[in-house]
């Protein structure tokens, strides 16, 4: 069951994230944004099947929620149609697609030679209230530091698109 | 006062005189000229005192005064600051001073308005050290040292009148043609100092009587490269064509320096280390071929050789004092012909009575050119004798005495040379050859310049020049005529350890000594001489207007004329060589090293760092292909 | 506090001083550096009196003072001389104060000029004096930047923001090469420490592994040979003072140049033994490269500056040919060539400098006859170019005769023997004697002798003493050198002496002792 | 827990917030005098962390060991707030010549301040994470702050977005070095590092995590966005990016060549060596037709970072001591060249190298400041710069022992120089070389200004002439590294 | 077939290829910026992987860190593109080419 579930969540992960990128029918950002929305929900799914269920949770809230809101938002306001005017660059295609495929498959080679999958076991459970613990314990210094992040963030928010300038 | 402090007066203060002309008095001819003229007239009779002083220690021959300084000590190099007083040093110091006070003397009438004057008299004084360094120098560094600098004081005083394009470009030549001599001698002191360990004359003198291999395998070419500093200094073939335009400077330079003195350096120098060339022929590898030949055989050969051909080219000139530079130069070889045949003493003994001769030669040239205005060609001469009669008449005695015509000074010391080569018959036919050429060059001379008929206006109104002029001739004529009885040939064969012949029967003995000793030689040499003089009287004692011996000789003749175009043969010479490796070398550097190489490198930076800047193409996603592309080669290679 | 802490902090401390000075008070800036430099000569020259009666301290040095820097890293700035130092250091000296006197050419900006002149002169000296070779390194780097700006501001001629830049990319790269042939030196040592004095007696108790030494010299070896123009390294030396204002090519191809020298000679032979004796035949090929090559191209020159600059590349070969001899006469010659080879350049580069004052060229195609114009220069020229190609009475013949001498018993072995040292010290004394006096008097022929050229009218000679002053200390310097020079050989030979022990040769080279007369 | 630890951090927090609030009581026209506030209580902080914990003693750790003060964080935060302090005067006065928020940008630099400093103390992949992106994050704010300038926006979105895909890669690698160890916390990652280090899967994690900090350092392959975004960037920015965020990159790679996986060090020598030298070559080719003086930098900044790395690549504790002393010398260099060009693209709007005519005749304190600057950035005696560079080549050919291709680095760094001569010494002949130019006027330095300068210049000669005891501190900082 | 640990770690290496891809060829800013947050998102997947498969919580807090910061990221980001918008009129790649060489 679990298995079966992996592979629905993953491929349609996958499938949704590569429709994002290379949408063969489509290149309008709205569609991207969309299934990126989607990956993103299958990624929650695939997370659930790890018994990360906060992460899962906050996956769903933060990114497919906030996040993906505020892009279709930006991308309705500036109104973006443009790329589909332009021309893909051939050489530029296929020179990107050779690095990344080595990449890919650089890693994939090492993550199946490491031979890690073998003696591994699943095990952890049960992890809303170990996070929360580890959160507000050993991890309480990143997370006053991610305090900051966000007020830089609100800050550098406010200054940039602030109308009119002071 | 000692004969060493003496020795050291006579070296300084012609060196005295020259600072003192430079520095101070450079503004006040008269002064200077008297300031020069005393200098070298104190370190003459400086020199007769010492000669006098020396007499007095009686010393055995061979034995000698040495004084010293350390001047230079590293290692296994010591060069002291060193005279060396001896028979020979002695007597080439009276001559040295002796005609050089002549010449200073003559200098004071013969240069009088010249803007220079100052400026001549301080080189002159500067020569004199120089010379008197050669002549007192103990060792061979101290000799290269004044060597170079009697080169320099030449290069000054040929080069005196530099504005003229040709006497710059004769001094230049000079120098160079001399510096290619040193650049032998050098490397001849080199070796002979890397096989002895010393450059002390005496020392080398020591070593080699004990064992006289001790120069092992470089002995000969030691020899040969030592005697290359002759070449230059002496003017030898191949390297005699600076003379002839040294001419170039004042007269009494000339005569100074051209005929008695300088050029007499490097005979000077073939006695003085006359040890290092009689040494048992010894080649290193690679001149091998030359096995059994001896230095000394290739400085007769190269004497004979000099000789013959200076004397042929003096046939065809017609420049008065260019035929008196060939007259030298032949002269010299005969000198150097000397040394090669093992006797050093005849040619120190020619030098000595040559120097006086040529020198009166040379001033005597130098009244008649005084008296033209500067005209220099004989052909635009003639008639002279009733208008310079005292001039006349002692170029006459050179003449003579040059031809070795008895009992001038000259028969006796050319006879000594002519008996020195009896061994060898070709350098003996040679010799005598030269001398017949001599006569005939002289008397061709004294035919067409000073006897018959005036050729050119300007000779009508010449005049013998004032007393300042005329009396250093009418000495040099006297030492002309007596130098050859005085008895100088056997203190020189002491100097050289040879036992004397019979000096002791009185002075008409003297006079005919070379009659009994080498009656070949001495009969031989008379008929030559009096061969070319009627060779000459018959061409040139009618006065003709012009050279008949062209129509006569044809092509020979314009090549005597033309100096065997030793001159064209060097120029071009210099030009494949020297100036076509500049030209390469320059080209080299210029597009290779500079061009190619640096600036290349350069170029290629810049051109690198042009292209590599295209990289940041400003579109970040190049910017993220690279990174990515980076990271995947990265990959690739530490994991892969 | 060691003299030599005078000499060298005087220069410098003075420019310090002179930064806070207004721009305004030249006459002022100008006094003070002439009386800075003046000083510093009369200490150096001082030294020289002294020198037999101070007392040898460690290492054979005199006057040491050792200031630790950074202790941790074995760098102190130690000071001391010996006999090769010495010599430098007065004749650095001596230049530095003609190089000021003659600077009253520079009408602008001469706050900064004086200000980098000092720099550049505390930088030499103290590279000569110090024992260490970090500051070894670092007194040399510290006046190469005056030199660039120098070039730079009041250069002269089209080229010459070319040759700024060629010549400290050129001496950069070259340094730092060197460089690291010294951190090689320090660290592979085991000494671990930059003092002179220390890393010798260490070494001397504990020598290098051999293929160690094969390895760290040609770094030290190419990187100095770059520094000191070694062929085919050179190029950099006749532009850059083509177009070098006078007191910077003076100071720089007289006194700055010779520190590559300087540094192979104290630093890589004497701790690099063995290196030494694999690499030095082939430097000895390259010095035929500068002595006989460069000579070449002198001859071709037509500007005045690149024949001298050329000169003085091609006299470099004489010292590399005395250093590669590594007999006793040699090195002690190299060293008076290093020495006279520093008047010459400097009084050259002083009369082309005047030259060029009076008529903005120095195009000796365009100059004749200006021997009766200008006869003080002239003359000095004259003598200066006779004793650019080797005359005695000059400084110059004595280290080159020295050179050919140690160089003829040098048992060198180069290509394994078929081309033996005596040939080079032959080819060496024909570039000296012969191809040296060509390019000389044809110069002397072209600019001075001959009918007068036209253009010249203007020109006329220093007057005074004053102004005359810098071209006689240097001509005199020479001709104390050459005339007698026990002054420079006794205090050098001792020096020698122990680098040529160090490096294992034996001391009295001729194969039979001579039996002296008492 | 020792809170205390934390004190210079929290100081600096608390100072921005402290601004954001002052800033809504002070009128604008006085608003300047908070960035001199902040700058002289930066100072102050350098002071005391350069006198407080750690930096001598035992190292002294916070939130379950996971922050932690030792020698190489305090050496580091003394560059970082040294640094700070001097962006603060810088920006106080480019902050007059805006017409825009000036506040913000002082407590933006001291958040990233903070965010660096945080970095220094780092001892677990998650802070380190979070503290980077907090300078990231505040970076692309600072970097595109003249939003009313193209250039300045451009660069903003060319150092976020690349920032962003370096940061995916330290994530991803983040993950992985993860994985391979089942922890984040570097000392537990130490105490097995030597068998980690034979892990593929840590190695491919680790050279994610290179990837990331490369970019920081801009290091090939991640160096292409640094002179686009230093010539975009306003002055004060680029300043604090080239020593800031260059060092916090610097530290991290210490932290992690060094104390962390040494081993890893050891192993990717060639890789790092090859680093380093592409990293020279690059940024000192690109330099030489350069006419933009901040993009000047940018490549210069480059070349640098390939220096550092070459002490890092040592794997010595004498190499990371040279990394420190070169960081600190290239601390004082940069800003003093910054603080002049900063003053030359404010009065004359442009920063061509042209524009420097004549500067030594209009401002000598300027050109003089710049010309130190650059000629210790080329690395000549008695400048700072100098003794760093002979650190670094110190350090590197001592590994030439063991290793023969450290001397082929060693020419390709002496290569380097030699071309960082070539354009260096460009700006010095700009500025001094007689051309003709028409405006001589002079031109004002504010005092402040001058008083950073002298601070800088101060620097520059002090560790030039005196390297003595910032050297020692730099060895006594690594001294607890597992070289 | 187990799933097993590195099943996740393939999904999660093609989705950070994706994730490039999409950096690397799309022209648009934010399908770019998209591309980085699927990275961001792979990144994630590998860490809960491994937090689960190394019985550690560490890489969950880690995600929630990376979530977070992204978040705050994405809020930047797309404020600086919206400015630049509002400047040039584009959020194209290739119209942010003044900066260059």
């Amino acid at each position: 069951m679990t298995d079966l579930l992996f592979i629905v969540f993953a491929g349609l992960a996958l499938l949704c994230g590569f429709l994002t990128v290379a949408n063969p029918f489509t290149r309008s950002p709205v569609a991207s944004a969309l299934f990126l929305v989607l990956t993103m929900v299958w990624l929650s799914g695939l997370f659930v099947l790890l018994h990360a269920f906060f992460i899962a949770a906050v996956q769903i809230l933060v990114y497919a929620g906030a996040v993906m809101v505020l892009f279709l938002f930006v991308i309705m306001m500036l109104d973006l149609r443009e790329e589909e005017r332009r021309q893909w660059n051939r050489f530029g295609v296929a020179a990107g697609l050779i690095a990344v495929a080595g990449l890919l498959g650089i890693t994939v080679l090492t993550v199946v030679r490491s031979g890690i999958s073998g003696e591994t076991e699943a095990t952890l459970e049960g992890t809303t209230p170990l996070l929360g613990t580890a959160l507000f314990t050993q991890y309480l210094l990143p997370f006053e530091i991610v305090s900051v992040v966000l007020l830089v963030a609100m800050v550098g928010v406010i200054l940039l698109s602030k109308r009119e300038l002071k | 006062m000692k004969p060493e402090t003496l020795a050291w007066i006579i070296l300084v203060l012609p060196l005295l005189s020259a600072a003192v002309i430079t520095l101070f008095t450079r503004r006040q001819p008269g002064l200077s000229a008297r300031i020069s003229v005393g200098a070298v007239a104190l370190a003459f009779v400086a020199s007769i005192l010492l000669v006098l002083g020396y007499g007095r220690l009686h010393l055995g021959p061979g034995e000698m005064l040495l004084t010293s300084v350390s001047w230079l000590e590293v290692g296994g190099l010591s060069v002291d600051l060193g005279l060396r007083l001896d028979a020979m040093s002695n007597l080439m110091l009276l001559m040295v001073t002796g005609v050089g006070l002549m010449i200073h003397l003559y200098s004071r009438g013969y240069m009088e308005g010249d803007p220079g004057y100052s400026r001549f008299f301080a080189s002159l004084s500067l020569f004199m050290f120089s010379m008197l360094g050669i002549v007192l120098a103990a060792n061979f560094v101290m000799m290269f040292l004044f060597w170079e600098l009697v080169g320099v004081s030449s290069y000054l005083l040929i080069g005196f009148w530099h504005e003229r394009a040709s006497a710059a470009d004769a001094a230049k030549k000079a120098f160079l043609t001399n510096r290619l001599g040193d650049f032998g001698f050098l490397l001849g002191i080199i070796m002979v100092w890397s096989a002895l360990g010393t450059v002390d004359f005496l020392d080398i003198q020591r070593a080699l009587t004990v064992n006289p291999a001790a120069l092992g395998v470089g002995a000969s070419l030691a020899g040969v490269l030592i005697f290359l500093g002759a070449m230059g200094k002496s003017a030898q073939f191949p390297l005699h064509v600076w003379l002839p335009d040294a001419m170039e400077g004042p007269t009494p330079v000339s005569a100074l320096i051209h005929a008695a003195t300088m050029v007499a350096a490097g005979v000077y120098m073939l006695a003085r280390s006359f040890v290092v060339f009689n040494v048992p022929s010894a080649w290193p590898g690679g001149l091998d071929f030359l096995h059994g030949v001896t230095a000394l055989d290739v400085i007769a050969w190269i004497g004979g050789v000099t000789s013959l051909l200076a004397a042929l080219m003096a046939v065809q000139q017609s420049d008065i004092k260019r035929i008196l530079a060939y007259s030298t130069l032949s002269q010299l070889g005969y000198m150097v012909m000397a040394v090669g045949c093992a006797k050093p003493d005849a040619g120190m003994f020619h030098l000595l009575t040559h120097a006086f001769f040529k020198a009166l030669l040379f001033l005597g040239a130098g009244s008649i050119i005084h008296a033209l205005h500067h005209e220099q060609n004989i052909w635009k001469m003639g008639g002279l004798k009733s208008r310079l009669p005292v001039t006349y008449w002692t170029f006459l005695v050179g003449t003579l005495a040059l031809c070795g015509v008895p009992p001038f000074s000259g028969f006796y010391s050319k006879d000594g040379i002519l008996a020195a080569a009896e061994t060898r018959p070709l350098l003996f036919a040679l010799g005598l050859l030269v001398a017949g050429l001599t006569a005939f060059y002289m008397f061709r001379l004294v035919f067409v310049a000073l006897r018959g008929v005036p050729r050119d206006a300007q000779v009508t109104h010449a005049h013998e020049p004032g007393p300042t002029m005329l009396w250093p001739l009418r000495l040099l004529a006297l030492a002309s005529v007596l130098a050859g009885f005085w008895g100088m040939e056997g203190v020189l064969q002491g100097v050289f350890g040879r036992a004397t012949h019979d000096s002791h029967g009185g002075w008409l003995a003297t006079a005919l000594a070379p009659f009994g000793h080498a009656p070949l030689a001495a009969m031989m040499g008379l008929f030559a001489t009096g061969f070319g003089f009627a060779l000459a009287w018959s061409l040139y004692g009618s006065g003709p207007a012009h050279d008949p011996l062209p129509e006569k000789l044809g092509v020979v003749a314009r090549w005597m004329r033309d100096k065997f175009y030793f001159d064209e043969l060097y120029a071009v010479l210099i030009r494949v060589t020297h100036d076509a490796l500049a030209g390469l070398a320059d080209w080299a550097d210029r597009w290779l090293v500079a061009g190619f190489l640096v600036r290349g490198t350069h170029g290629t930076m810049d051109v690198f760092g042009r292209v590599l800047r295209l990289v940041q193409t400003g579109n970040l996603q190049t910017y993220a292909f690279a990174a990515a592309l980076g990271l995947a080669v990265v990959m690739w290679l530490m994991l892969m | 506090m060691s003299p030599l802490l005078w000499i060298l902090l005087l220069p410098l401390l003075t420019a310090a001083a002179l930064v806070l000075v207004p721009r305004t008070y030249s006459f002022v800036i100008r006094t003070a550096t002439l009386v800075c430099t003046a000083m510093v000569a009369l200490i150096a020259l001082g030294l020289m009196g002294d020198f037999d009666a101070a007392p040898v301290l460690e290492g054979g040095y005199r006057w040491v003072q050792r200031i630790p820097w950074v202790p941790s890293l074995g760098i102190s700035l130690s000071v001391g001389v010996d006999g090769i130092n010495l010599g430098l250091v007065v004749m650095g000296a001596l230049v530095a104060f003609c190089a000021a006197c003659v600077s009253n050419e520079i009408k602008e900006r001469t706050k900064e000029y004086y200000v980098l002149l000092l720099v550049m002169t505390g930088g030499i000296l103290g590279a000569f004096v110090s024992l260490d070779l970090f500051f070894l390194y670092f007194f040399h780097e510290l006046a190469l930047v005056p030199t660039f700006i120098m070039i730079g501001v009041w250069g002269r001629g089209e080229r010459r923001g070319y040759a700024a830049f060629q010549i400290t990319l050129y001496l950069t790269l070259g340094a730092l090469i060197a460089l690291i042939g010294l951190i090689a030196l320090y660290l592979q040592s085991g000494a671990r420490t930059f003092d002179l004095v220390e890393l010798t007696q260490y070494l001397a108790a504990n020598p290098m592994p051999v293929a160690r030494q094969v390895f760290i010299f040609p770094w030290l070896l190419f990187g100095l040979g770059i520094l000191v123009s070694l062929w085919p390294f050179h190029t950099w030396a006749p532009i850059g003072y083509g177009s070098a204002p006078t007191a910077t090519a003076m100071l720089h191809a007289g006194v700055l140049k010779k520190f590559g020298l300087y540094a192979l000679l104290k630093v890589a032979i004497p701790l690099l033994p063995e290196g030494a004796k694999v690499w030095l035949p082939w430097a000895a090929w390259l010095c035929l490269g500068n002595i006989l090559y460069c000579g070449w191209v002198a001859m071709r020159q037509r500007d005045l500056n690149l024949l001298i600059g050329n000169s003085s590349v091609a006299h470099v070969g004489f010292v590399f040919l005395g250093l590669a001899s590594l007999t006793w006469v040699g090195v002690t010659g190299a060293v008076v060539v290093m020495v006279a080879h520093g008047f010459l350049a400097a009084l050259s580069f002083a009369l082309s400098g005047w030259l060029h004052g009076q008529s903005r060229s120095l195009d000796m195609t365009k100059m004749g006859g200006l021997l009766k114009q200008l006869p003080f220069v002239g003359a000095v020229m004259i003598m200066a170019m006779f004793a650019g190609c080797g005359l005695p009475g000059f400084g110059n013949f004595v280290g080159e005769m020295l050179v050919l001498f140690g160089g003829w018993n040098s048992d060198l072995v180069i290509c394994g023997g078929w081309v033996p040292m005596r040939w080079f010290v032959a080819a060496a004394a024909w570039g000296a004697l012969v191809v040296a006096a060509v390019y000389m008097l044809r110069a002397v022929r072209t600019m001075w002798h001959g009918p007068r050229a036209e253009g010249w009218a203007s020109a006329a000679d220093p007057v005074g003493l004053w102004r005359k002053l810098p071209f006689l200390v240097l001509l005199g310097s020479l001709l104390v050198t050459g005339i007698w020079p026990r002054v420079l050989t006794d205090r050098i030979a001792p020096g020698a002496r122990v680098i040529v022990e160090g490096v294992g040769r034996s001391v009295p080279p001729p194969q039979l002792a001579a039996q002296r007369v008492p | 827990m020792n809170l205390s630890l934390l004190g210079p951090e929290l100081v600096l927090i608390g100072l921005g917030l402290a601004l954001l609030l002052a800033d809504l009581v002070v009128p604008p026209d006085r608003r300047r005098y908070l960035g001199g506030a902040a700058a002289v209580l930066a100072l102050a902080l350098a002071l005391y962390v350069l006198r407080g914990p750690g930096l001598a003693g035992e190292p002294a750790y916070a939130f379950g060991d996971r922050f932690v003060v030792d020698g190489l964080s305090g050496f580091f935060k003394a560059i970082f707030l040294t640094a700070g302090a001097v962006v603060l005067v810088l920006a106080v006065d480019w902050a007059h010549s805006q017409q825009q928020a000036v506040t913000e940008y002082f407590v933006l630099i001291l958040f990233a301040l903070a965010g660096m400093m945080l970095a220094a103390s780092a001892n677990d992949f998650t802070v380190m994470y979070v503290a980077l992106e907090l300078v990231t994050v505040t970076f692309y704010v600072l970097t595109s702050y003249q939003r009313n300038r193209v250039a300045s926006l451009e660069a903003g979105v060319k150092y976020l977005i690349l920032g962003a895909l370096s940061s995916a890669f330290l994530v991803y690698g983040i993950a992985l070095c993860y994985g391979a160890s089942g922890t984040m916390h570097f000392r537990e990652i130490a105490a097995k590092s030597a068998e980690l280090a034979d892990h593929r899967l840590f190695q491919l994690g680790m050279l994610m995590v290179f990837g990331g900090l490369a970019f920081k350092v801009a290091l090939f392959p991640f160096q292409v966005w640094a002179p686009d975004v230093y010539e975009g960037s306003p002055a004060p920015t680029t300043a604090f990016l080239a020593i800031g965020s260059k060092g916090a990159g610097v530290v991290l790679l210490v932290r992690l060549f060094g104390n962390v996986a040494p081993e890893l060090a050891l192993k990717w020598e060639p890789l790092l060596m090859g680093v380093a030298g592409i990293s020279i070559l690059y940024g000192s080719l690109c330099a030489i037709p350069q006419r933009s003086l901040k993009r000047l930098l940018g490549y210069s900044s480059i070349a640098n970072g390939g220096f550092v790395l070459i002490g890092i690549a040592t794997a010595s504790k004498a190499g990371s001591a040279a990394v420190l002393f070169y960081l600190a010398g290239y601390l004082f260099t940069v800003l003093a060249a910054f603080l002049v060009i900063s003053m030359v693209v404010q009065r004359l709007e442009t920063d061509d190298i042209s524009a420097l005519s004549g500067l030594h005749h209009r401002a000598p304190l300027l050109a003089a400041a710049l010309a130190l600057a650059m000629i210790s950035l080329a690395g000549v005696p008695p400048l700072a710069g100098f003794f760093g560079k002979f650190l670094v080549l110190k350090a590197l050919v001592d590994q030439g022992a063991s290793f023969p291709a450290w001397y082929a680095l060693a020419g390709v760094a002496i290569v380097g120089v030699v071309i960082s001569f070539w354009y260096y010494f460009g700006v010095v002949r700009a500025m001094y070389w007689p051309e003709s130019n028409g405006d001589l006027t002079t031109l004002p330095v504010p005092p402040l200004i001058q008083v950073a300068l002298a601070v800088c210049v101060a620097g520059i000669l002090a560790l030039g002439l005196f390297p003595g005891t910032v050297w020692d501190a730099a060895v006594a900082a690594v001294a607890g590294l597992r070289l | 077939m187990h799933v097993g640990l590195e099943h996740y770690l393939l999904v999660s290496a093609a989705l950070f290829a994706l994730g490039l891809l999409g950096v690397i060829l799309r022209r648009n800013l934010l399908v770019l910026y998209m591309g980085l947050e699927l990275m961001l998102n792979a990144a994630n997947l590998a860490l809960v992987a491994f937090s689960r498969f190394q019985n550690n919580i560490q890489g969950q807090v880690m995600v929630f860190f990376i979530i977070t910061v992204a978040a705050a990221e994405v809020s930047v980001g797309l404020a600086l593109i919206v400015a630049l918008y509002r400047k040039r009129q584009t959020a194209h790649v290739e119209d942010l080419t003044s900066l260059k060489f």
